[in-house]
């Protein structure tokens, strides 16, 4: 070990560790040893590094700048390039003061509000969110979080599971975020359960007939709406299909519920969801913020954390953290849930969002989606060749289909500076030439404009 | 003098911020907080692009507030918490550490913040290299030959260990049955082992908080699947056989999955993989300094000895010959997606920049310090507070209200008091296997200033509680709520606003 | 219950900020917070390079702390400030509105920020093109030809007018000798005509707190350059005269200096050009919500009727025909420069990004809402505190401590004890025509609720010092120190830390 | 009027000022008035406007991101190229905690600490920064900040000026940045004082034989160092040719003072500087930070705030704004400046840096500045055809001389993505083809390699 640095030597002061030389003297004579390394004893000398780490660095901030703005700088983003990306992740305006406010310290370093007294700050806002959660959605309690859309639909479909003992199968929409499904199969493996896929019908919606064969047997349906194909699927006929099942809506364009019909006021009995659209910006997939919503009778099986009002000693309103006999440090390995840290930061961006959006632009934010996606719409179906293959109401995203496979038209895209899909043939077979295009209230005209006329141009070119 | 002093007139200013009403109490007819620009394309008759039965009518009592209401209401909401920033904030397991900023501007760089998870590869060159440099990275910190960065959470890469654990016995023909938790172990462990298909088997601890090799050996049996153990343990007590123990389970084929929320005691100075650990996550959120945002977000890699790499999530990140990145999807034993997308790609960024300002030096000096600090504050406490496992202890040291109970003063009771001096109180009746536990994890980043002044104030409270026991009892007095009835919360839920 | 609310219980947390030692204090040998890359080019021996004679030895007792060592000692020096966007801060004069953070953001595009003030014009058309849309929109808004952004604050704007107006007439034959400056005006204006080589009359208000116009004909002889007069004035008063009084200046070839730090009271509704002013300065730390940063930094633009044009800093933006910018050095008459480089560049940048958020009706609105506010206030504390001066008053409303006073209770009091409700005080002592005066200033940003809050406490406050006037002239009670030895300070200056 | 918008209609709410419709309402019922109209009415109908303001807006944040970052991207910065400015404005390494504490509500939109029991973090950092000033020029009493650079010079003549009633003559080394130069005249116009300018000799040093002849009847001695050619000063020299004058150092580039002789112990009386270089973008030329410190004796005459140490009425140690009989506002036409509002967020980024960088950073990043500014002067001087014609020692800056006119060995490098320095000959005749390059700790040996080639390759081109 004779090549370790010395730790009271000044060369080894690091700027993010307080204790240097004089301090580590000090403090070796209190505890009664003479190094540091008397400290890790019990580790035994077998497993003991015999040097250091074969990892670069330490980097000064001007080194960490250099590389990773390099590294930020090979990426295309929407960022220089006009964006029409959705499935699942949108950019939407994000107000300035949010993150701003998110770089408070008292928001940004501390953490779960065990301790209500000095946590009040965090209490209330997710109290807050929550609230926003219920009138949003038509329903009645909302979590604090959980990781983000997929796994929310996870922790909805076990939900669903424990209230009824003994069915095994869940029917989930195939045109659920092919993402979301994948991620329910790999937590549901070993539980003994089944998912039974429903497809879509020429509209893009839920295929009805399908659905009915399906449900015998089944505990729970979910649904996603705006499903990934951007049609808006008809919940009541939904739910005229499912009598007795657990209803599960799974939402993955935030925004859409400014405009779009709740599913808790129409027979659906637990949402989830992803909050990204409210403002995150996409950021390569998270951290976003997952929410469940659910009806009264279900809120003591909600998985995650939970903030309740009462009041302090002296009758003064406060919130804490409440429920918690569903969850994982007390019930283990009976628990709701083993979910711990939760995604609070992003809720507390969501909360901050729709405070900021309010009642009218919320509303806004998503008739402005809707006549921007449908001029789009209007345009494309002037250029010959280009076909919308689905009939069905749409938000703000839709397919799009060429006589060209997906790939090559969007590369043609990505030279006009446009990102300009996601390939659908990627989640589906028998979908080459389709891909996704998303639109939002960050898109202007021109832009749109733009879209048509290097969508069409590049049509040409591939045809010639 | 004495008008001064009474309580009503003390307590305007924080009453001020105390009684801060919910955002929709603020909502006021015609206020505003946003403006969009003018909508730019025609306008089309509502019915003809949606149906009215698939619309909402107004979003019922959602809030009408300016920006400025919105700025005063965070801002003010702000100042009812305690942050790392303006003090200690030693909760135990939870590596409180110091938030460098460079990390939240790097993260914030356009390049990342809004690239998007579905582009296509060429693309996000960038964010694939920083990903697979991410990995190299914990590669090495491991001393293990891959890891996946999907999961988002420590549990969530609980949940992911014992998945890959299931999966690679499965395709021996036998999943087995058990997961062999000790009775310290945090609540998470047991939840993940069950939801990935589980039964649990609790194991006792020993004398010194750790568990023994015979306890072991009597335990595993052929329906064993794995170990699942914190190292060091919940009381900052390193498990000195821990290589031994991987011995016992290989030898039954069963497998030690190492809950790695206490990295931050020995990063640098030994590596899970040099001790037969076959499965263990990284907290990023505690280790690798990610901010907790007051409860998350956070990620939580996990890394895998050879014989589980077929099982990883997918995708995995790969570097070709030519130097440009792809995702590798062609694992068939693959345990499926954990997550949509890539993880929380943006806490990734974070711990990156984190893991490059620290170096090898650094990450090592991590573990020296925390260490260190721990020690300190139990050599400086012990003489005053009962501590019930007596091992030596790495990164946080765990006391008990046992000295002060006779006073009717309970650990409960003193983590309130220690707000009244300005503290956010250790991580209190955990583990259970210590009866009214006060765990203390102090990090690195406290200098030793702040340890003393920690310290004095746990010295002062416990005079107190011989002198003026009420005085402890009823604390906190000087937080902008005193004690909750949580009680009621549980017992007539209010989990919304709303309207009167 | 007694002993929770004995003092030094309930100040513990409070003092633990307030004991912040300075930054000095923190210093402890090896501590370090910063890094900078290894030197990458061959070092040479420092004599080669530079004489010892020329070099210092250390800094003597600077201080090493490390990152975490700042990071908590500023976040704790934050939480002893109050601040708008925590609240009310209504000090008159000041225009303390809200900051939008949307300003705060553009003003950190790196193409901004990094872009270097000698560079050369082309390389930054971005910069010169904000510049010149920022004089066109102050154009429009003073109504006036042009407008000189150079000026950094209010009185570096006064001094850039007074110097304009002494060229002009300098250049006539005759610079004058007086400037003609009402009782009620703010300490910079005399002190700005000064620095520019004039010596003052003082004029004396009238019983609305405005100036007569016989008073001001009588002043006015031929000695006299220009009356520095604030519109509306400092109790918030428009001089409903004002485009008679420049007549009477202009007939006498004096100029009419308007002091714009009120323009917040009138933006949109009317405009200084329009009245007859000559020249005019706004503080865009007031009017136009650049932050006020604990006392800047601030802007001071100026603006100029057509006679005063000649004579503006140099240089002077320009726009070419095919739309490209350049600055302008080709003015003989220029007063000359009044600061290095282009001023401040990024301070103007948050002005221009807040006038377009506005638009012509949002600045309509701050006016009106502004004067609504200042009215409201008014309307609830005029039977509680003496006015002084009952002239409808537009922006702001200054009351004085008259009806307080036989109590023994004055404005610092008042002042004082408003802390302890959790608001900042008003401006207070100012203008110096009333004696003990309240100038209460809410601007066009604050919610009624916050409002009735401070008439609440106001009122409150007056009650209390008829019921128990100690509490209030000991005030605060609730602060992180309470009332200081100012005395003291004077008497024995201790400005800097030395090392013990 | 009636054009105009009702500004109890929901339309003309706007997010930045909360009241609206019905908080309107209530207040003017309050008032008695019976609309907002009527609260104008002192305003004479001839001067209002009949219309609304004719200029943009209002703007969504949405509109002016785009069209502000457009702006923006016109411009060529340090962001995108290799820069070797300097002239007063230095790129520096700039810690990235200073800026987000800088956007904390509470220094960010609070005002001058008028009131102390509620600013003592604002006076606590004052005093803090005051006591830095002061170890860093070896004197005695520092203010709160003043405008900049250029501006501190101005009150430093006006200073030496009150000090010695009757004399009119100030001499300015004509090495000063000119600007500043520039400035003073500016402010003394009306004054009666006299410039006279001392120029350099072969080395680029202040001619001690001129300002021997020129020292007659002044009352002051202003020199800057490292000058505008770069050079450094000879501070004892210089003093032993001005017996008898205040004697003012300026400092432009204040990390200099890591590693040169501060001038309060070379026999200066005042120092006088612009605190830009401690970390602070340049931002186009401000807000910086002036800064002013002097010999005790002088501490009654400083302009600007002072913020001292006092105790509250508990004993406990506090700070307060001291000394204001100085100030405008006590003093008004007789104060010692009109300043009022100052940089004061500025001088606490000042203090943050100085704070993180402490003895050892500051000490390092002059040591850096030296040595790398070295290295390239070694490199260019191997280039034929390129000439260094100052031979004084220098910091981090320095005059280069090419055969060609400046304008055009710049206009090269520019296409090399290098900002290669500020042409001489716009600020002195006779220097056409002389031009200023700096090097700070920002500059990797990787540029200055770049630099050396495309210099030398620029040449080349010039001379075909
Ligand atoms: C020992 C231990 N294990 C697991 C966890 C769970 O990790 P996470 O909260 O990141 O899901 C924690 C977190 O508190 C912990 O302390
Ligand atoms: C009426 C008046 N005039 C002038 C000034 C001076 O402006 P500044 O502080 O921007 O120099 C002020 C500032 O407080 C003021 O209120």
């Amino acid at each position: 070990m004779t090549n370790l640095p010395d730790p009271t030597d000044s060369s080894s002061s690091h700027r993010y560790i307080s204790n240097a030389g004089e301090d580590i003297r000090e403090m070796l004579a209190t505890i009664g040893v003479d190094s540091i390394d008397r400290l890790f004893d019990t580790i035994p000398d077998a497993v003991k590094l015999k040097g250091l780490l074969d990892i670069p660095g330490p980097w000064s901030e001007i080194e960490s700048r250099r590389w990773f703005r390099g590294l930020a700088a090979r990426n295309k983003t929407t960022a220089d390039h006009a964006s029409f990306l959705g499935g699942g992740a949108y950019a939407h305006y994000q107000p300035a003061i949010i993150d701003q406010l998110l770089l408070r310290a008292e928001f940004l370093t501390a953490y779960t509000p065990y301790q209500p007294e000095v946590s009040q700050g965090t209490l209330q806002s997710i109290f807050e969110y929550q609230t926003h959660q219920c009138l949003l959605t038509g329903l009645d309690v909302a979590n604090a979080s959980l990781y983000d859309g997929s796994t929310a639909l996870c922790e909805a479909v076990l939900l669903a599971e424990r209230l009824t003992k003994g069915k095994k199968k869940v029917v989930l929409a195939k045109s659920i975020h092919p993402h979301y499904i994948d991620t329910v199969r790999t937590y549901i493996q070993n539980l003994g359960l089944e998912i039974v896929e429903v497809g879509w019908g020429a509209d893009g919606r839920l295929d009805l007939d399908a659905l009915r064969a399906a449900t015998a047997d089944a505990f729970a349906i979910a649904v996603q709406s705006p499903n990934f194909l951007g049609v808006v699927e008809d919940y009541d006929a939904i739910v005229g299909a499912t009598e007795g099942l657990t209803r599960i809506s799974v939402i993955a364009e935030a925004t859409s519920l400014g405009v779009l019909a709740p599913p808790g006021q129409h027979g659906f009995d637990i949402c989830v969801g992803e909050g990204q659209a409210w403002g995150i910006p996409p950021q390569f997939g998270g951290p976003y913020v997952g929410f469940m919503v659910v009806r009264e009778a279900l809120k003591r099986h909600m998985p995650g954390r939970l903030v309740g009002e009462t009041v302090d000693v002296d009758g003064k309103r406060a919130y804490v953290l409440t429920l918690a006999t569903r969850e994982q440090h007390i019930r283990r390995g009976k628990a709701t849930s083993n979910i711990c840290t939760n995604q609070a930061l992003i809720a507390l961006a969501a909360n901050m969002y729709l405070s900021l959006l309010g009642k009218e632009g919320l509303r806004e934010v998503g008739l402005q989606c809707l006549q921007k996606a449908a001029y789009l719409r209007a345009k494309l179906r002037e250029i010959q060749s280009i076909e919308l293959p689905f009939a069905g109401p749409v938000y703000n995203e839709f397919v799009v289909r060429t006589p060209f496979p997906a790939e090559t038209i969007l590369a043609d895209l990505e030279h006009e500076k446009i990102l300009g899909g996601i390939p659908l043939g990627t989640f589906y077979d028998g979908h080459a030439n389709d891909f996704l295009v998303a639109v939002t209230e960050l898109n202007t005209r021109e832009q749109i404009d733009q879209y048509v006329a290097a969508l069409s141009a590049a049509i040409s070119r591939e045809r010639r | 003098m004495t008008a001064i002093t009474e309580p009503e007139v003390a307590q305007h200013a924080a009453q001020k911020s105390a009684m801060e009403p919910l955002i929709f109490e603020r909502s006021k007819k015609g206020r505003r907080g946003y403006q969009l620009p003018d909508l730019d394309v025609p306008e089309q008759p509502l019915d003809d692009l949606l149906p009215a039965a698939l619309r909402r009518e107004e979003i019922q009592d959602e809030v009408e507030v300016s920006e400025v209401d919105v700025m005063r209401h965070f801002t003010r909401l702000s100042k009812l918490n305690v942050s790392i920033d303006a003090g200690l904030y030693p909760l135990g397991s939870c590596t409180m550490k110091h938030n460098p900023r460079i990390n939240e501007e790097i993260a914030r760089t356009p390049g990342f913040a809004w690239s998007h998870p579905l582009q296509a590869e060429h693309q996000v060159q960038g964010n694939l290299e920083l990903l697979w440099h991410l990995e190299q990275t914990l590669k090495e910190i491991f001393g293990l030959p891959r890891v996946t960065l999907q999961p988002v959470a420590g549990a969530h890469g609980e949940l992911t260990g014992i998945l890959m654990v299931h999966k690679a016995l499965a395709k021996t023909g036998n999943a087995r049955k058990y997961i062999l938790i000790p009775d310290s172990a945090h609540g998470t462990n047991p939840a993940s082992a069950a939801f990935a298909g589980y039964q649990i088997k609790e194991l006792k601890s020993n004398s010194r908080g750790t568990v023994d090799l015979s306890t072991l050996e009597a335990a595993v049996t052929e329906d064993v699947a794995a170990l699942m153990i914190t190292v060091p343990n919940t009381l900052g007590v390193f498990e000195s056989e821990i290589k031994a123990m991987a011995d016992i389970l290989h030898a039954k084929g069963a497998y030690l999955y190492c809950d790695g929320a206490n990295l931050n005691s020995f990063v640098g100075i030994a590596r899970p993989g040099d001790m037969g650990i076959d499965v263990i996550h990284s907290n990023l959120h505690k280790t690798f300094s990610t901010p907790h945002g007051g409860g998350g977000p956070g990620a939580g890699p996990v890394g895998v000895s050879e014989s589980l790499v077929p099982f990883l999530p997918t995708p995995t990140i790969e570097r070709r010959e030519d130097g440009t990145f792809y995702c590798d999807f062609s694992h068939p034993d693959s345990i499926g997606r954990m997550r949509a997308f890539h993880g929380n790609f943006n806490v990734l960024v974070r711990a990156l920049t984190y893991m490059r300002s620290m170096g090898p030096t650094g990450l090592r000096r991590i573990a020296q310090i925390a260490v260190l600090n721990a020690n300190y504050i139990r050599a400086r406490l012990r003489k005053t507070y009962h501590l019930p496992y007596d091992a030596p202890s790495l990164h946080e040291v765990v006391f008990s209200d046992k000295l002060q109970t006779p006073k009717d003063v309970h650990t409960l009771d003193i983590a309130k008091r220690l707000m009244d001096y300005g503290f956010h109180p250790p991580t209190i009746y955990f583990p259970l296997i210590v009866s009214g536990a006060l765990m203390i994890e102090p990090t690195e980043s406290e200098p030793k200033e702040e340890l003393d002044a920690f310290c004095d104030a746990m010295i002062a409270i416990a005079r107190e509680t011989e002198e003026r026991p009420e005085l402890v009892r009823s604390a906190p007095h000087t937080t902008p709520v005193r004690r909750l009835d949580e009680a009621r919360a549980a017992r007539q839920p209010i989990l919304r606003w709303t309207k009167k």
